[in-house]
Order: C-alpha cells, then structure tokens, then sequence
C-alpha cells in the first residue's frame, strides 16, 4: 500500500511492504527496514530505521499526527492511496466570509475588556488583557475595523483557541 | 529555639525542595494547597497536607489568615515561604512573627527595607555599594515621571515597587510609550503587589545580570557563596542560570562578593539571600535589588559548594552560627540549571495548559532534577509556568553543558509543548558556548529561525518522519481491519489503539 | 588512537550509564539486544541498536562472534564491556583487539592474570599485597579439596576460579557438607563460567570488605581514588557500599591505597578496576581479588571526588594520559549507594518477576539514580535481578543517610516486590548508623523479624490500612451500583475500574 | 455499612459515613475524616487522614487488597456486613485431601531435575534445581515420601506457584 506523508511543505511518498516479519519503506528509490515498538504504559514507540534508534511520542490529531521525541517535533499530514483518490473528487470547501474573529492564542483568564461594541480600532488597538500563569497579556487587533460583538466578560477562563472578540 | 514542625506556605517544586529537606531533618512537614492542587506532589510528599481555598492564589496561598490557622491546627512551630507568593511580604513574615512561630527568612524589617526599591536603593548606596540611575514614580504622578526618565535617559525601565522576581517589568524605549506603559504597570502592580508605585530606571545596554548568594546568621556572620550568572532571560524571568560565571575573573568576584556582603549587612540580613547586580560591558557592576528568599536557581550553588541551602536556612532560623567561615568556601566544578517551563517558545512564550500523557526525567551521572511534575498532571493556568529545573554538575563548563544537553534529550514530556527544545538549542549555540551572553542573548536567539530547525539524522533527514508515519498507518490500517472482525470496530481513536495493539504483539 | 564509535556489550543500567557518558563525549553508542529486551532503555537510548538472539545470555549477551559482527557492520572502533557477562573474559578482549577494535579496560594478559584466582594470588604475594591462606582444587580431585581444606582450616569458601562478582561461591562449614558443595559448586562454575576449577580459600570471621578504585593509563601512571566500603552483602552480593569507609583512618587508608596501586601495577592494569580485600576484626587487610572492569558501586566514588570514572575509562583506552597525579585527588562529603532488587527478602531473597506498573524515581538534591527501570517494563527471569542504584551524597555520613532514606520513601515502583523495605530498615538500623558492620550484618539483620514491622503513624497505628481499605471498599460498591445501572456492570476488576472513576471526580 | 477488615492478626470493624461532602470512618469508637484521591496514570491513591498525607498503590486481589506505600506494605482481608452474613451461612469448604505437591515459590527454569517417580526421598533431598536472574535455587522435598509425579522438565520455565513433584 501507498502512502502519502507532508513533513512542513516537502511530500514523501512511501511504498509500505511486509516480508520475513520484517516491514519495508520505500520512499525516493531507498529502502529503509523498519522495527517499530509500542512501550506500553506510556505514548511512546521505540523505532528501529536500518539499526538507527528512535523514541517518539505520539499525538493522534486524526490526519494530522504529531511525533514527539529527542529528535525533534514534527507534524506529518498522512493519507492512503484510497482516501487520496476519494478526495481528488471531492471539492474543496469554500471560504468562509463574514466578521473577522479575534481568537485567544492561548488559554487564559479574561482580566479586562478594553473595548466595547461599536468601537472602531486600529491595528494594533489593545482589545483585552488575558492573564495565564502569572503573566498578562495584551491581546491587540490584527486589523482595523469595528468591534462587532464581545463575546467574553472580565473573569471568565477561556480555552486556546476561543472566539474573543469580532470585527466587522 | 528548635524546630520541630514547619508550614510550606506554598506549592510545586520549591515546596517539594522544602520538604525533602525537612524530611532528611527528621521535621515534620505540613503542606497546604488549594482546590486545584489536591493531587499535587506536595500534598502526597508532605507528612500533613489541609485545604486552604480556591485555586486563584489571591483566595488560597496568598491568604495569610487561612495558613496561620493551618499553622495553629496543625500545631507547627515555623513557616517556609519558598519564593514567590508571600516570600517578600514583610507583612507575612511579621504576622508569622506575631503569631509566636519562626519565619524561615530574614526579619520582616529586612524584608521590607530590601524590597522596597527606592529605600533599598539608599541604604546601598549608603553602605558603598553602587546602583544603578534612577528614581520613585507615585501612581499617576506624570510630571515626576517624565522627570525621572529625562534624568536617567531612554531607554528606561519600569518596575512594581513592590515586585520582584522579574514581574511587573516594563521597558519604554520612546518617549510616546511612556505614560500608557507607566499607567498599565501601576495598575498591574497594584493589583499583584498590592501597591500602585513604580521606580523608573536607566536601562542599561547589553548589561549581563550576576548575583550573588548570601548567607547570615544571628549572630553577625554573613558569608556569600559566589556568583550565579543568570543573563538569559526573556520577558525578564530567567531561563538558564549558571556558577561560575564565565565572565567574571578572581578580582572581579571578590569585589562584587564584598559589595554583596556589605549589602547584606546594610539591612541586617539573616538566612539565605540574594544580591543581584547587572554588570555592564565595561565590567562595571550595579546593585539591582536583593531577594530575601531563597532563589529559584539555589541549586547550582549548592552543587558547587556541597551545601543544602535549605537546610542552613532551617539552622540558621533555629539560631544554629553558620558551620563555616568565608574562607572555607571554596567553590567545585561547575553548575548549569535550565528551568523547563509549559510555553511554546516559537509562539513568543505563550504558556500552555494541557495534561502530562507520559513522563520520562532525566537521571545518571551529574543531574539533578527538581521538579512537582508527575504522569497525569494537570498544568493549569493558575500559577506559574515553570515545571521544574533540570540541574548539571561537571568538572568544567564544558563537561555541564554536555551532561545537560545529554538529560535534555533523554527527557520526555508527552502532552503538552514545553520550551526543551529551545534548551537544547541554546546549550548547543556556539555564542553560548564560548559564554558570550548578556541580557539580551536570548531574545535575538529565539528570533533566530534555525534553532527550531529540526536536527539530521544519519543517511534520514527530512524522510524520517514521513517513514515513521507510513508505518504507524499502515499498523493502524491493519488494526483497525482485525477491530472490525473482532467486532469492536469504530471511529477516531480506536483505530489508534488498534495500532498499538497491533504493534505490541 | 581516537573513538568516535562504542559497541556496548551489555544491557541493563550499566548499558544506560555508557550511553550516557558517550553521549556527553559526542562519542557514538551502538546498543546489542536479546529477543526479551527490545523495548528496554538501552537500546532506545542508543544511537544504533541491533538484535543478537534469543533471551538466554549464552545466546545472546555471551555470544563474541555475534557481538563482533555487530561492531563490524556498525562502523564501530572500540567496545565497551560493561560489568558481568563478558567483562572479566580474557578471550573476549582478545577478539577485540584481533577485530582491530579498542577494548575498553585492560588488557587480554591482565584479565587473565587477574581473572585467574590462583595467578592473582601468586602475582599478589610477589609483589608484597598480603593474601587470605587458600588453594585451587581441579574438577573432581577429591583428595587435593580435603587438603586444602585441612590447610585453611573451617570454615572455608569454594569460589569458581572463573567467577567473579560474588557468582559461583559457597561456604562451607561442616565436614560432612564439604563434597556436595564442592560438586555443585564445580558444576556451577562450569555452566557458568567454562571453568570447573574452584578455589578454596580460609573464610574470615566477620571480615569487612573494603576495596580500592584503581585508575592507570597507558603511559605508567596508575593511581587510587580511595576505598569503597562493601560489607552489606547477602548471598556474597553487595546491597549497599558507601566511601569514605567508617572504619578507615588515614593510616590504614594510605597503606590500602599503596597496596592496591602496587597490585594494580603487578598486572600491568591499565583503565579503571578494583582491588578488593578483606580486613578482619584486627584492622589486617587481605588482597581477595581484583575486578578488571566497571564496578557496579562506582557512582559513589564518582560523587566524592567529582569524576566521571566511564568517561576516564574511554579518554584512558583511547591513550590520553590521566589528567590528575594522585596528590590532586580529594574526597569531599560521604556517598552511599543502594542496590535496588527485584528480590523479597522476607521470603530469602527470592527473585521477583512481574510488571512494573507505575514508577516514581526519587529526584532533588543529593539524589543520584542510575536505573533501566521505565514504566510498562516486564521483569524477567533471564538476567539480573537489579533494577538499579539509588545513591546519595552528603557532606557527612549522616546527611547522605537521611538524603538516601528520603529517596526511598520518595521512590515509588508499583506492580512488583522489592527490597526497597529492608534497605530503608538498614539505613534507619541503629548498629549501621554507627558503621559497625561487618559481612555477616545484613544476614543477621535480615533475620530480624523487627525490621518488616510496619512503622506508627500519628494515633493511627495498626487502623490506617483498615480505615483506607473500607473507605476504596466503600467507594467501590458505589461506583459497582453506578455502573450496573449504566450497563457496565461485571465482575472481578470492574468494579475496581469503577471506583477509580468514582474517587476521581 | 459496615466494613470488616482484617490486618495481620487484628480485626477492624470500620463504619462509613458521607456527609457534607466528606467521607467518615469510625473504628474502634474513633472517627477519622478522609479524603481520598485517585492519581490518574498509576495505581496510586492520595489519602488525607484527618489531615495526614498518605500515598498508596493498590493491587487488587480480590478480597484481598494489597497496599504499597513508604509507610510500608499491607495485606488486607476486607467484606461488607451483607457478603459476610452470606458467609457465616454456608459450610467452609473441606480439606483437600490426597497427595503433597511441592511448588515454586518463585519464578524460573528448571535446570535438572534431580529425582524421579517411584524414588523415596527425606525431607531436605534437593528435588531440582531452579534458576532465575543468574541465581540457582535447589527445591527440596519439605517432608519425606514418594516421587509420584514429576510435572516439570530441564530447560521449562515455571511461574511462581507452579507444581513441580507430588510427594505421596
């Protein structure tokens, strides 16, 4: 079977093979034996690559895969032969329009509003001040625009990620 | 006076560093924590633990009545303020005081003239030791803002009178920043210090930051045990810390060592502290402020003088005379600490939250780790960022350095990012290596795009991953084909333990 | 000569400890793995791991040709043998060097000199080191053992002639046992060693077991880095050694020292070994053998006089010259380490096998852990029976013991017995806080019934177990009834699963 | 309800009672306040004893609960109220009678097998030899008899418990 990975903006395709109890990949016309080892207990695989060693840990974010280890920190986009050619079909969705969102880039909790609907800001115009871990930080517009709506109070804990505050 | 029970007013690493002393001292330990900390290591290590409210330390270990009434209950006979939280509150420490129980630290006059910035400043320069330009700003005083940063010159720093440990620090650098900055670190201070004031300081340029560790006695021996340089730093909270300093030569350590001593002496001092001095290019040293506590970097000092400071600051509280004089301090080797903190460098230290999947620390040869972390820990975003220190000791710098890259490599925290590997990167940076560091280092390095860049591996390079993955698939593939069969098919995840079921026969 | 990569011949901590040390030296560490331990640390420690058989270390660990089929194919110049296995085996190091490759330790001429108990002994007596009165006795000679029986006078110890590291040695005290044992003895030491031969040998009365650390490069120098105090052994397998040794004074001490370094040099020794030696009740001091390698105690060495004895070992095998003379080398502070086993010793120190389920290593100031342990890990029966080390620095001999027993109440390993209990006994136990052990202590002690006996707790006493036992009971049943009602209901462990859920929220 | 639990040779009777949040134990005419905290990712409970920290690992074995901790290893027998009043209603079950097997007590591989069936042995004749983690162990007959059975053979590897030679 064949599949593709993306490793930041280079592509590998790999011929995966079994043989003897051992695993094969191809991947640009060299062969690599592969041993790789579940360390129960933990997130952790022992790999084997032609005798190099390796310890990664491992998040599955689905078609993302997140790798972990001493060697570095790498996000591979993954897919199979089939589910690549079921999504050459498929259309891309498209762009979303509407408001501009200002999103938290970290979780926190909601110290002070500095704006209110209606306000017009500039770039760089202190939105709100979120505090996480001793530290308070100034989250500021990343465009200029007006302030459509305020979707969280002072006090409030958000997550990574959570809609602060839309511009129009 | 002895001491036979002590209060931790505080939590992770450095109360687990308090009770494993008093532990090793036969003394009872009694740990207090709030609503999120329930499973903490403090909690499990202590010999007594009690509740002492909600997770925002305002409401649990900021509140000085809830841990005296733990201190009564509990029937203790002193506090430990670690660092940070109540550690530098002369109001703590004499409310501790008048409660009949021994506070671990210098008296609360001490505390109070050392921490305030301005007398501090006055009573150093008084006793010879020389500080930096600069002067008091009271909350909304424009005019005498704009005075005292004309005097000292752009760029000018603005500190909480009342903080410490790098927090509550502004830097302006034109002259338009400078009232909204003074406003938002007046307001900042005083919601963190209880205390609007700031003090409005020359900045000086590349300076390297050098302190020295102190220790006193009550019976008027003061001794300091050499220098920590702690220059790499960003947002001004260390990061990396190390004894000796590259920089400094015998004459230049036994002057600033001097200075240290007369500083402490200026102000009474008794137990462990800290003189920290910023060091210019030219080699001239100022005094920057004084920690009365224990530091966060105490462990390389102790590796390299053979003490535990923790417990002379336990004798010493007892009213033990220090067990050595000045000259029988010799220092041994050499001593690095990386602080491992729950932020992602490559999105400007933004902290991260998150649950420990897996852990692995560091051991062997020359490492020390001293850290609350634990597998199943949740990092909240209640208090600090930092996890834990990873501490080296080798007979040169070299030798540290290379014991601290080799236990940052085999370290593992699985779940959540943490800022290792800009660690690594830095214990590997030539400039670092050739100990050519100032305050500055650390924020140019990280801008730097190459130190993210992950490393090459034998014949691999950038294939790795994309082979790891295809098989880890393919595993998966097979996985979850034998689920289906076996009838515990389904989505998402269960495709992935599949794979590592798979992958475990 | 330069080494730029290591085979290492060996599993377990000690294949970690070398790792560690190349990896600091920028040296590249190939690992060898039996089919039982893929997932052990070493080999994902490693930069290069490969497989070399079965799980029985006769066809794996034990196998030369495999072992040099791996350096071949790996690119390696040099290995490095570890302790046990083929670390002592004259052959092995002869193969290295006909491979071409460096042999790290001394040379195939000096293990076999040393390795042969009766050269040892004849070598030794040339050279002036006192020795114990003894002979050897050949497979089956009936005759020539009731001799040298006679001569030595019972008790008397059979130790294979081959052997080393306390394998293969019986005592014997009764006439009548003396045949039997001789047999087994000689059978052992055949399977075990390819030598049948045994040595018979006067057993002390309540010897200590002190020995030497001996370090000599190639170009002459050789010198001592002080004593290790060995005493606490059952079975002939050390459990704890400390340095300094309570008993030594600094007379006794230099004359060790000078007789070591003269055995050393009667081998031409070059790299790191020991000599060890008995003394007996009357202070006199008897050359027992000499381990041509690693030894397992090292560490605590390593924490007294600042070195890393692995890497002096390879920079000394790659011919540097040592870079101390012995008036440079100072002890500073006390260290004692723990052997940490997967034995019951209220059962006779039976071996242990199982999963570890958890684990919490002990960390912070003092504390040093040299482990293969990991969470997950499956103990088997094929190898030794040591998890690892757990070893403590003090500036006295009384802060090491406190910091080591607070290591042990710190340490967790959930899932299978060790003999963690009995070593915190023994460093609470009254008689080895003064330091008056001798080898017969640890068997005495054990036999104690006291030192099993749980410790008081506040007013709790013997209802703590109780009183945690009904309320997880409790808090089960609760959680069986929940999980009935929403359909999980089952038997045996589910409703274990069920109270966890429970106790979590 | 009340709990039985047996430690060593002491009995406790231990009632539980939940209130205001909290959870009650009173033994002996003594009533403590715990508070019990699974640690999730180990075995581990986190117990505070009116106000005493405690950390245990637990196994579980059925009606037998094994405690490890530093504060030392325990072994206890506990039932509810209902579980024994079934009990004390049924028989205890007879004595097994017939012939004496002799069994591991620990983990290994057989390396000889030194008697065999028909052969009278004393007590303390050595039966075979076992080895495990480098150490060999002769198991010896614990009363004198007949080999009738030898259920092992040189090279098997037994677990703990395992049966070895049955003695008539």
């Amino acid at each position: 079977m064949k599949y593709f990975a993306q490793v930041g903006d280079k592509r590998f395709e790999c011929a995966v093979e079994t043989g003897n109890g051992s695993t094969f990949v191809r991947v640009d016309g060299r062969r690599y034996r592969v041993d790789l080892e579940h360390i129960a207990a933990t997130d952790a695989y022992s790999v084997l690559v032609d005798g190099l060693s390796y310890e990664f840990a491992l998040h599955d974010g689905g078609e993302c895969i997140e790798l972990t280890g001493a060697a570095g920190h790498f996000e591979v986009l993954v897919e199979d032969e089939r589910t690549r050619a079921a999504r050459a079909v498929a259309a891309p969705p498209e762009m979303q329009a509407g408001p501009h969102r200002v999103s938290s880039m970290m979780p926190g909790i909601v110290r002070e509003v500095l704006v209110q609907p209606g306000q017009e800001v500039q770039k760089g115009t202190p939105l709100l001040i979120l505090e996480a871990m001793k530290m308070q930080n100034e989250i500021r517009a990343d465009r200029p625009g007006t302030v459509e709506r305020v979707h969280v109070q002072p006090g409030a804990t958000v997550e990574k990620g959570a809609a602060l505050v839309e511009l129009s | 006076m002895s001491i036979e029970k002590v209060l931790i007013a505080n939590r992770g690493e450095i109360a687990l560093r308090v009770i494993r002393t008093l532990r090793e001292m036969g003394i009872g330990s009694v740990a207090v924590f709030s609503e999120a900390d329930r499973r903490e290591l403090h909690v499990r290590a202590a010999d007594e633990a009690y509740p002492i409210g909600p997770p925002a330390p305002a409401e649990s270990y900021l509140c000085v009545d809830r841990l005296l009434e733990v201190a009564a209950k509990a029937g203790c006979d002193a506090v430990h303020p670690g660092y940070g939280f109540l550690s530098e509150n002369a109001a703590f420490a004499q409310a501790v005081e008048d409660a009949g129980l021994i506070f671990i630290g210098p008296s609360a006059r001490t505390i109070a003239r050392a921490g305030d910035k301005l007398q501090a400043r006055k009573t150093m320069e008084a006793a010879g030791v020389p500080v930096i330009p600069g002067g008091e700003v009271p909350e909304g005083d424009r005019k005498r803002l704009q005075a005292a940063a004309k005097a000292c010159g752009l760029p000018v720093m603005l500190k909480a009178v009342g903080g410490g440990g790098g927090r509550g620090i502004r830097v302006v650098r034109e002259p338009g920043e400078l009232e909204a900055s003074f406003e938002r670190a007046s307001s900042e201070a005083a919601e963190a210090f209880g205390n609007p004031a700031v003090y409005v300081e020359r900045l000086l340029q590349s300076p390297r930051h050098i302190e020295f560790q102190i220790l006193a006695d009550q019976h008027g021996n003061t001794v300091h045990m050499g220098e920590r340089e702690c220059s790499i730093q960003r947002r001004h909270q260390k990061l990396l810390e190390e004894t000796p300093s590259p920089l400094l030569d015998d004459s230049l350590r036994e002057r600033m060592g001097a200075a240290a001593v007369a500083a402490a002496k200026a102000v009474d001092y008794r137990g462990a502290g800290t003189v920290e001095f910023l060091v210019d290019a030219q080699g001239e040293f100022f005094f920057l402020e004084m920690n009365t506590r224990i530091q966060v970097e105490h462990p390389i000092t102790e590796l390299c003088y053979g003490v535990d400071l923790v417990r002379l600051q336990i004798e010493v509280a007892a009213g033990a005379k220090l067990p050595f004089a000045q000259s029988d301090l010799r220092s041994k080797g050499h001593a690095i600490e990386v602080r491992l903190t729950a932020e992602d460098p490559e999105a400007g230290f933004l902290p991260v939250t998150g649950r420990v999947r897996a852990l692995r620390l560091p051991q062997g040869p020359g490492v020390r780790v001293d850290s609350h972390l634990f597998p199943g820990q949740e990092i909240s975003l209640h208090y600090d960022s930092m996890l834990g220190k990873i501490i080296a000791w080798g007979g040169t710098r070299d030798e540290a350095i290379d014991k601290l890259c080799r236990a940052l490599v085999e370290m593992r925290v699985v779940g959540l990012k943490t800022c290792a590997p800009l660690l690594l990167a830095l214990l590997r940076d030539e400039r670092f290596r050739r100990g050519d560091v100032d305050t500055t280092y650390l924020e140019s390095f990280v801008k730097d795009p190459q130190w993210s860049r992950p490393p090459q591996y034998g014949g691999l390079a950038a294939e790795l991953p994309a082979v790891l993955t295809a098989v880890l698939y393919a595993h998966r593939r097979q996985g979850a084909a034998r689920a289906v069969r076996s009838g515990h098919g389904g989505g998402g995840r269960r495709w992935l333990d599949a794979g590592r079921r798979d992958a475990l026969r």
